[in-house]
């Protein structure tokens, strides 16, 4: 990776909503640092506050408190034109291709609509710019003027990626861009994201609840928890050598790739809570095994383990075969 | 629950506050001058001006509001310019007329339209269905005064089946009452259907695609049982909107039926206020109208959590 | 059991008050309430009523009345003397003729409680005829605690000594009006005639409906739900006439009668031969064929200012009226240099009758080379708007329509149109020296063939500078169910004399 | 509401290959209605053009059944019934378009600006909940007194109740919109308030205001022959078919054609506009159109 | 676990609408389920499996045409029966579970009555016995605090504890089949894991035939027995899931099969992917629904439709060039293959 000044850093983000008395605490604390060229993947189970994160860092609404740097630029106080104009810095691909293209709207008004908004170019050449867009997302160009209902969720997709890169951004901040997909043209999105990624240079925050599809693309990930960071590191190591109970629980719910490798299953039970009422001390408490009474009082911090990883667990770095299956350490 | 309501009833302050504004200024920047009503057609300026005088009507706008709205502060309605009378006398006289017309007619507009819409959600697409639509929009299309007339002079001058006119009140025996307000009612339910037939149709056939009502019949419910059991009781929020939004406009055709009909109720006693500039009266009435309507809205709301749980009240 | 007459009248009675408006239904339910001293029979002598016997000095300048025996308020209370004297002192105030005679008067005398004197300054011939007077303002007699209410306020205790007794408490405004038997009343003994004779009430309660649609009303009335229709209208009467049990008539043989009025402060009415060019453009003819079509029996042509079959009936200065002649009313318009300035005509929509007479007067003046605003209001914004004496930028006016009853237009003491007052005079402000001079000079008349005579003159003048347009004459067509019997001819509205029977 | 389903992998939603709305012939319902509607839109723009005295009173010919002289007969001042008819279906659609159009127009300004600016939101709310506490006729009955009679007067003392119905609808179609993705997209991508508002939210918002804006006009037809039945209708001598039907009411009994005939032009206008009110919605917007109740 | 087959279908076929708009949602499709065991239907979105299942179970309404050359329960023909009888055989020989159980259940009334109602419609037990046994099944479907829950609206349960009440309900009457369509897809991979156990546990202790409709390989890999591959309508290839696995008889399956990231492999390639789009089924396509995204197809397969031929013990396979490929792959590992058994 090079060492270039982070492209996106946040830093103790928190996003309450509701009354201020007892608050939904969708974001509770999450600091983050992507560098240029760096895909870093955010995951967890549904509702643990992926997409509010997403979100917050696009200041499509305020945090609560923490700041934001983008480029290099604190972005947290912005509004108005300043704020428009550094947004185009970091763009957005959203989980569901039918709700994020306007229906009313032809393929090429989409994807010139960034151009027409910062003015990029001539008009003229907006046209040109819209088509070079749609070939480099696979689009051929008789696609312009079709609506979106006109095509298929694999081509919506891309039209969406299309849009996101109008503005040449710095970062791209997917959120489940594939989860709507099916399996065949989930594959493709992912092959031209990847492709796209490392042609461009671009950062990347690809936010998922899969960790199968995350570990594919990713070079780091950061697993969240109802709010809270609870392990982040590289891609490989976070794969093969979990550390926290809770990235243990995801990675043992993947279901096997052939009958053959069927295993008594290791369930997580019951659901995360409410993020309303977050449980006291370590919020994964109720639902570990290997919960202590520690982990009842007091909320682990999020503690470096070195290289790279940083895991936010009492009782980390846990022993390692005694607890995991031996799938993970190949 | 209760702080809800109560919650609900002082954000009324404010709607109701304008619409007491709103009644004054409107009337009291029309022309037309009590007065010169009070005094008759045969009366002479002079005494016109004296009139004008004993009501204060040539004092400043400003000045006549802050006597009514001190009138107002000991809830005191005033009373009318014309017969004397508390306007609260007054009201309470038509309001019962009214409000038995207005449940009479839900109630028919209800066993009608709610049934008929079903049906033809079930049936979409077919020619029951079309019929049905076909005769709630004739309903709605035909002016209730034209349906009056012709209800009247079917069912009462040809058939003698039940009376032309007028209003028994309830205190004179349910069935008296209830023959009297026959006719009217139809009249009004006719038009009261056409809105909510169409409601009832469009929110069922939304709800037959439902994964629940799959679900229904995939433990072995018969269609009666989904239809009125499981595609009604989730119709109930979209129906009972369009009700307490109609009753709006149910009020518009009772302004008319209680002509035709000759029921003394609060649309003409409202009509003639307007039309004769009688102020305290038609504020009054204006008030109880807004109030009647925001408890109507109120009621409607609280009925939501009859139908859907997911909505319960707590104040926010 | 209790027999009661269900009424749907004309209008609604709005307030109790006799003094406080003009109103005829207000006039015609006082009557049931309230009784007079004197009255009107049917050929319009004046007869005594509560009045046992009475007295007119040799000089003419005193009247002494005596009451009759056992007269009652509805409270009980016996009618007395102060009671009377009060009475009429304020109806001396209220009413316009009563203006005239407070100029003839000098003081009141109560001698005992069932006497009491009246003294003029000067004689006065028409005084009895004034306190018999039976169209609004009537002098009707209350008690004294209501009669000393002031002259700006309103009576509001239907508290009086007539045949029947009003029932406040039913009384639902704009919908029904409650009256029952007063059995404490004592009738005169001479048959009913007019508003003179025994007022005997023979059914034992009356519900006045006030009933907004016509059509409903007289289903109402085929289906035996109500008895009685004050007015019918004119084309409805086929749907009467088809009933046999029904009785259809005119009860009062004078009718009421259409007035056009012109403001006279207003340019171009200001010119004389504007206004007469009106009377050219007019029709009676047109005007009742559109109201009644080909029904004679409800209308009658009339030249008249006082009224066909009035007692001072004059043809005198009647041919503009009576002819239509647009071309000529174009000509006069051109001599007069009318230079196509709006004539506005104040069009009330919410009344039937008058909106028609509008729409023909509109057409009328439009065919005559008038320019006209026809301005849509409703009846409220009309009569404020009369009351207007600016320009029309003002908010003034140029033209209306009205009615009054032949009762009240039969007489130069009560027409109020027939002066010149100016400022002081109705709606319309005729501003005439000659027209003045020839009033006070009726009034001063003693003896009916010089009134007569004066009265022919007023004609003339009011003819001449055009005062009002008289239209045609027509007649209020009653209904009833031929159960009642007994309905007296007369030109109010009253209902004692009549009895229902059961079946 | 209801709380939104939490979206997981391949929701039902998912539809992967283009579903091109394809072309359905209209119905014939459809077509009726347009048919209905076009000719009564001919007649209205012709028949002012043709017949010129719809006002003149002819007393010797009152109340004239149909026949060859007078098609559809006359009423009580001998006024041809067919000549106003004719002429008054000029008035009527007039009074239903411009109340439409305006009602549409105002709605969805306050609607837009109360959907999208919370500060204004309030305010303007409580006043469209108080003028939707007074019932629309009399508010109407008491604009008509204030503003003297006439068609303009008609149309706006119609328009006026109208309005907050309107307007809520757009803002409830507002709020729901703005929630939705492509909204936020919009905004992420750089687009301002105000262009979001016009390029975004108003496109997809004209199903359901094509429904509403069709059942306005229909009902403000009706409720001109209400007003007109009350007394504070258009004038006489601008013939509606609301009016005609008011002067015949008296006549109901005895010359049922001054009502009948506007009454059938009337109803059948109204089925018309309904039947493509309710196609349109099919059409443009079946989602929102839907939920937004009417 | 050999057993008659419980469930028979042969050749049905399910039709929207008619003429040339006519959408072939289901064409021939034939399989058999015998108690005990587990066939899981996978596809991609579209492919009709979901039509499939509801015309097993006699829902689909008006608009479908629905025709098999048989169509059996335990030997009952389902084909043609009132619907009296179909309503009494839904929900107590035949039971049916949905993708969302956000929208499955009512939401206007309680997990409680829903459970008992499914109960009350084809036993006569009284209102406290049904409540009972809706008790009885929340507890079997580990519904904690199941008491409480009985008295809940749907709203206020999570998306697996809903789950678990549409699974108590289905299985409230013990059903001889379980038909389960997606029941995990809109579910979090730790609540799937509980869901997939949860039927698993259960269908070994009713002994229910489950018909498990999905289109994750992953979850076919954890439950089935027998699978069968739909594609645009029709069963590409059918067969037990270890064999299917190891050696996909059809380019379809091969190409699910290597599409699938794996995070076990941890390598930043390019994921192997079947170009193009799932299409729409509204006309007759000549030859092989698959062959304009198949990389091995070969001018033939635009002309010939493919039938499902048997191909080995219990397996079936619609390619025309299934002996070609074969033979073309001999020495060719799959990856997934490999994975396996590195
Ligand atoms: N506008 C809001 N108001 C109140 N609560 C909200 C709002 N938006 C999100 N939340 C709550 O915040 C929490 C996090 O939501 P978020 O959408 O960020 O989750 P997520 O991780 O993206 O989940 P998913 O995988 O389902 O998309 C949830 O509990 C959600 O209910
Ligand atoms: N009622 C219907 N009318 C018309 N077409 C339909 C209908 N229901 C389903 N279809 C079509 O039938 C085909 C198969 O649909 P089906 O629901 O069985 O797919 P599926 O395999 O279950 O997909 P998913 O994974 O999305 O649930 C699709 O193309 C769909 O559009
Ligand atoms: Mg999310
Ligand atoms: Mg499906």
């Amino acid at each position: 990776m090079p060492e270039a000044v982070a492209v996106l850093e946040v830093e103790d983000v928190v996003r309450h909503y509701g009354p201020p008395r007892r608050p939904v605490r969708a974001v509770d604390g999450i600091s983050l640092t992507i560098r240029p060229g760096e895909t870093v993947a955010l995951v967890g189970e549904s509702g643990c506050g992926k997409s509010t994160l997403a979100r917050v860092i696009l200041r499509l609404e305020p945090p609560t408190h923490g700041r934001i740097r983008l480029d290099g630029e604190d972005i947290t106080e912005l509004s108005g034109a300043a704020l428009r104009d550094r947004r185009r810095l970091a763009q957005m691909v959203f989980q569901d291709p039918y709700a994020s293209l306007d229906p009313r709207m032809t393929v090429e008004a989409i994807v010139r609509e960034p151009l027409d908004n910062y003015r990029v170019g001539a008009p003229e050449e907006r046209r040109i710019c819209v088509a070079a867009l749609l070939r480099r997302v696979g689009l051929v160009e008789e696609f312009a003027e079709r609506f979106p209902h006109e095509l298929s969720g694999g081509q919506r997709q891309r039209v969406g990626i299309a849009r996101a890169l109008a503005l040449q951004p710095k970062i791209i901040i997917a959120d489940e861009p594939v989860s709507a997909l099916d399996v065949s043209i989930r594959a493709q999105v992912i092959n031209l994201l990847m492709d796209i990624q490392r042609e461009l240079g671009v950062a990347m925050l690809f936010v998922s609840h899969d960790i199968g599809v995350v570990a594919h693309l990713s070079h780091r990930i950061c697993v969240m928890y109802l709010g809270r960071m609870m392990e982040t590191g590289p891609t490989e190591t976070i794969i093969r050598r979990p550390q926290h109970p809770y990235t243990r629980a995801l990675l043992d719910a993947i279901p096997v790739s052939h009958p053959s490798l069927r295993r008594p299953r290791r369930l997580l039970e019951g659901t995360p809570p409410s993020p309303s009422n977050p449980p006291q001390g370590c919020r994964f408490h109720p639902r570990c095994g290997f919960a202590q009474a520690c982990c009842r009082s007091a909320m682990p911090e999020l503690r470096s383990l070195g290289g790279g990883t940083s895991v936010a667990c009492h009782l980390a770095p846990l022993a390692d075969a005694s607890s995991t299956q031996g799938d993970h350490v190949q | 629950m209760l702080k809800y309501v109560g919650l609900r009833l002082v954000a009324v302050i404010p709607v109701v506050a304008f619409v007491v504004v709103a009644v004054f200024l409107l009337l009291h920047l029309a022309p037309g001058d009590p007065a010169a009503l009070i005094a008759g057609e045969n009366a002479s300026p002079q005494q016109v001006a004296l009139i004008r005088a004993r009501l204060h009507l040539d004092e400043p706008l400003l000045a006549q509001f802050w006597m009514w709205l001190a009138h107002l502060g000991t809830l005191d309605l005033g009373n009318s310019i014309f017969s004397n009378q508390p306007v609260a006398r007054l009201i309470a006289q038509r309001i019962e007329p009214t409000l038995m017309l207005a449940i009479a007619t839900t109630v028919l507009t209800v066993l009608f339209a709610v049934p008929a819409g079903v049906f033809a959600a079930w049936k979409s697409g077919s020619t029951l269905d079309r019929g049905v639509m076909l005769m709630s929009v004739s309903g709605f299309s035909i002016p209730v005064f034209v349906i009056g007339y012709a209800l009247i002079y079917v069912f009462a001058i040809q058939l003698h089946w039940l009376p032309v006119q007028g209003y028994k009140p309830l205190a004179g025996g349910l069935w008296p009452c209830l023959r009297s307000l026959l006719l009217p009612s139809i009249a009004l339910a006719l038009l009261f259907s056409a809105l909510v037939a169409r409601v009832a149709r469009a929110t069922v056939l939304e709800i037959l695609s439902e994964d629940y009502i799959r679900t229904a019949q995939a433990k072995g419910a018969r269609t009666p049982r989904v239809l009125l059991l499981h595609a009604l009781k989730n119709a109930g929020v979209p129906i009972v909107t369009v009700i307490g939004l109609g009753f709006a406009s149910l009020i518009g055709g009772m302004v008319v039926t209680e002509s035709v009909f000759n029921i003394p109720g609060m649309g003409r006693l409202t009509v003639d206020a307007i039309m004769h500039r009688d102020y305290p009266v038609v504020q009054g009435v204006m008030l109880t109208f807004s109030v009647v309507l925001i408890v109507v809205n109120l009621l409607v709301d609280l009925s939501y959590s009859l139908f859907d749980p997911r909505i319960r009240y707590r104040g926010k | 059991g209790e027999s009661v007459l269900r009424i749907k009248a004309t209008g609604d009675l709005k307030q109790i008050d006799p003094l406080w408006t003009s109103s005829y239904p207000v006039r015609d339910m006082a009557y049931l309430v309230w009784d007079t001293l004197f009255a009107m029979d049917a050929k319009f002598n004046v007869q005594p009523q509560m009045v046992g016997k009475y007295e007119i000095s040799g000089d003419g300048k005193t009247y002494s009345f005596t009451l009759r025996d056992g007269l009652k308020w509805h409270d009980g209370k016996a009618v007395s003397s102060a009671d009377c004297i009060a009475s009429i002192e304020r109806w001396l105030k209220k009413d316009s003729l009563g203006g005239v005679m407070a100029g003839y008067v000098d003081h009141f005398e109560a001698v005992d409680a069932n006497t009491f004197k009246l003294v003029l300054k000067e004689p006065w011939g028409l005084t009895l005829a004034a306190l018999g007077k039976i169209s609004s303002y009537v002098p009707f007699m209350m008690p004294e605690r209501l009669a000393k209410t002031p002259p700006d306020k309103d009576v509001t205790e239907p508290i009086g000594s007539g045949p029947f007794i009003m029932k406040i408490d039913e009384w639902v405004p704009g919908s029904k009006v409650v009256y029952v038997k007063n059995p404490g009343y004592v009738p005169r003994a001479e048959p009913a005639s007019g508003m003179a004779g025994a007022k005997i009430a023979k059914v034992d309660r009356i519900e006045r409906l006030h009933m907004p649609d016509d059509l409903s009303a007289i289903n109402a009335l085929i289906a035996g739900e109500i008895d009685y229709i004050e007015d019918v209208p004119a084309d409805m009467s086929p749907l009467i006439q088809a009933q046999p049990d029904l009785v259809m008539k005119a009860r009062d043989p004078l009718g009421r009668s259409t007035q056009i009025v012109l403001n006279h402060t207003q340019p171009p009415f200001n010119n004389v031969k504007v206004r007469q060019a009106v009377q050219l453009a007019l029709s009676q003819k047109e005007f009742t064929q559109a109201l009644y079509g080909s029904r004679t029996e409800r209308f009658r042509i009339c030249p008249a200012m006082f009224f066909c079959g009035g007692p001072y009936e004059s043809d005198a200065n009647s041919e503009r009226v009576m002819t239509l002649d647009p071309a000529k009313a174009k000509a006069l318009l051109k001599e007069a240099g009318y230079d196509g300035t709006p004539i506005t005509v104040l069009h009330p929509s919410d009344l039937k009758l008058q909106d028609d007479q509008c729409t023909v007067l509109v057409q009328a003046l439009r065919r005559a080379g008038f320019t006209v605003d026809d301005q849509i209001m409703d009846l409220a914004t009309m009569f404020s708007r009369r009351t207007n004496k600016g320009t029309v930028k003002e908010g003034g006016w140029h033209a209306f329509v009205t009615g009054w009853g032949g009762v009240d237009l039969m007489s130069p003491a009560t027409n109020v149109y027939m002066t010149g007052a100016c400022d002081k005079a109705w709606f319309g402000w005729p501003c005439d020296k000659e027209l003045q001079d020839l009033r006070a000079a009726f009034f001063k008349a003693t003896d009916e063939a010089e009134r007569k005579a004066i009265a022919t003159k007023m004609q003339a003048r009011g003819m001449e500078i055009v005062t009002y347009i008289p239209m045609s004459q027509d007649f209020l067509v009653q209904a009833w169910s031929k159960k009642l019997s007994g309905v007296i001819d007369a030109p109010v509205s009253v209902f004692w004399n009549v009895s229902k029977a059961d079946k | 509401m209801a709380p939104a389903p939490a979206s997981g992998p391949g929701l039902a939603t998912t539809v992967p290959a283009p579903r091109r709305v394809a072309f359905r012939r209209p119905g014939a319902a459809v077509i009726a209605g347009v048919a209905v509607l076009g000719t009564l839109v001919v007649i209205a723009v012709v028949a002012p053009l043709l017949i010129h005295d719809y006002v003149s009173i002819n007393t010797g010919a009152r109340l004239l059944p149909p026949g060859s002289e007078h098609w559809f007969g006359t009423d009580h001042l001998g006024r041809d019934i067919f000549d106003r008819t004719m002429v008054g279906s000029r008035n009527s659609l007039v009074v239903g378009a411009c109340v439409a159009l305006a009602t549409t127009l105002l709605g969805v300004l306050f609607g837009l600006v109360a959907g999208y600016f919370r500060v204004v939101d309030s305010v303007l709310m409580r006043a469209m909940d108080g003028m939707m506490a007074i019932p629309g006729v009399l508010l109407a009955i008491a604009l008509v007194s204030l503003l003297g009679g006439g068609l303009w007067t008609v149309i706006v003392a119609i328009t006026v109740p109208e309005v907050p119905r309107t307007a809520r609808l757009v803002r409830s179609v507002v709020l729901t919109l703005r929630e939705l993705p492509f909204v936020t997209a919009a905004i992420s991508v750089g687009t301002s308030t105000p262009k979001i508002l016009l390029t975004h939210i108003l496109p997809n918002a004209v199903g359901a205001l094509t429904v509403q804006a069709t059942y306005v006009c229909a009902s403000a037809i009706i409720a001109e022959a209400v007003l007109s039945f009350l007394g504070v209708g258009t004038p006489p001598d601008i013939p509606s078919w609301g009016n005609v039907m008011a002067v015949g009411r008296q006549y109901f009994q005895l010359a049922p054609w001054i009502i009948g005939f506007p009454g059938v032009l009337l109803s059948v206008l109204v089925l018309a506009i309904n039947t493509l009110g309710d196609s349109l919605r099919d059409r443009l917007d079946p989602h929102l159109a839907r939920r937004s109740g009417l | 676990m050999i057993g008659s087959p419980l469930l028979d279908v042969a050749n049905l076929s399910v039709t929207f609408g008619s003429g040339p708009a006519a959408v072939r949602a289901a064409v021939g499709v034939s399989f058999t389920l015998e108690a005990g065991r587990t066939l899981c239907l996978v596809g991609e979105s579209g492919s009709g499996k979901s039509v499939t299942a509801l015309a097993v179970m006699g829902l689909h309404g008006k608009g479908a045409h629905v025709a098999a050359d048989r169509l059996a329960l335990a030997g009952e023909s389902l084909t043609g029966v009132s619907p009296a009888r179909l309503a009494a055989i839904r929900g107590r020989e035949i039971s049916m579970i949905f993708q969302n159980p956000m929208s499955s259940l009512n939401p206007a009334f309680t997990i409680g009555y829903q459970i008992a109602e499914a109960i009350r419609l084809h036993e006569a037990v009284d209102k406290a016995a049904a409540r009972r046994r809706a008790l009885d099944m929340l507890e079997h479907v580990r519904i904690p605090d199941a008491r409480r829950h009985l008295d809940s609206y749907p709203h206020a349960l999570s998306g697996g504890m809903r789950q678990r009440a549409m699974v108590a309900m289905a299985l409230a009457c013990r059903p001889k089949i379980l038909i389960a369509d997606e029941p995990t897809t809109a579910l979090d991979v730790t609540v799937q894991a509980q869901i997939l156990d949860l039927i698993e546990t259960l269908q070994r202790e009713f002994a229910t035939a489950v018909l498990l409709i999905t289109h994750d390989l992953g979850v076919v890999a954890e439950m089935a027995d027998e699978v069968a591959v739909m594609y645009a309508g029709r069963i590409v290839e059918k067969g037990p899931a270890a064999a299917l696995f190891d050696a996909p008889a059809h380019p379809y399956t091969e190409g699910l099969l290597a599409a699938v990231p794996d995070h076990r492999s941890a390598r930043k390639e390019r994921l192997s992917e079947i170009p193009g789009n799932v299409p729409v089924v509204n006309r007759e396509i000549p030859g092989c629904a698959f062959a304009p995204r198949c990389a091995r197809a070969r001018p033939v397969c635009a002309e010939r439709s493919p039938r499902l031929e048997a191909i080995a013990a219990g397996r079936a396979s619609a390619c025309l060039r299934r002996a070609e490929i074969e033979a073309e792959r001999a020495g060719h590992v799959l990856p997934c293959r490999e994975d396996r058994h590195a």
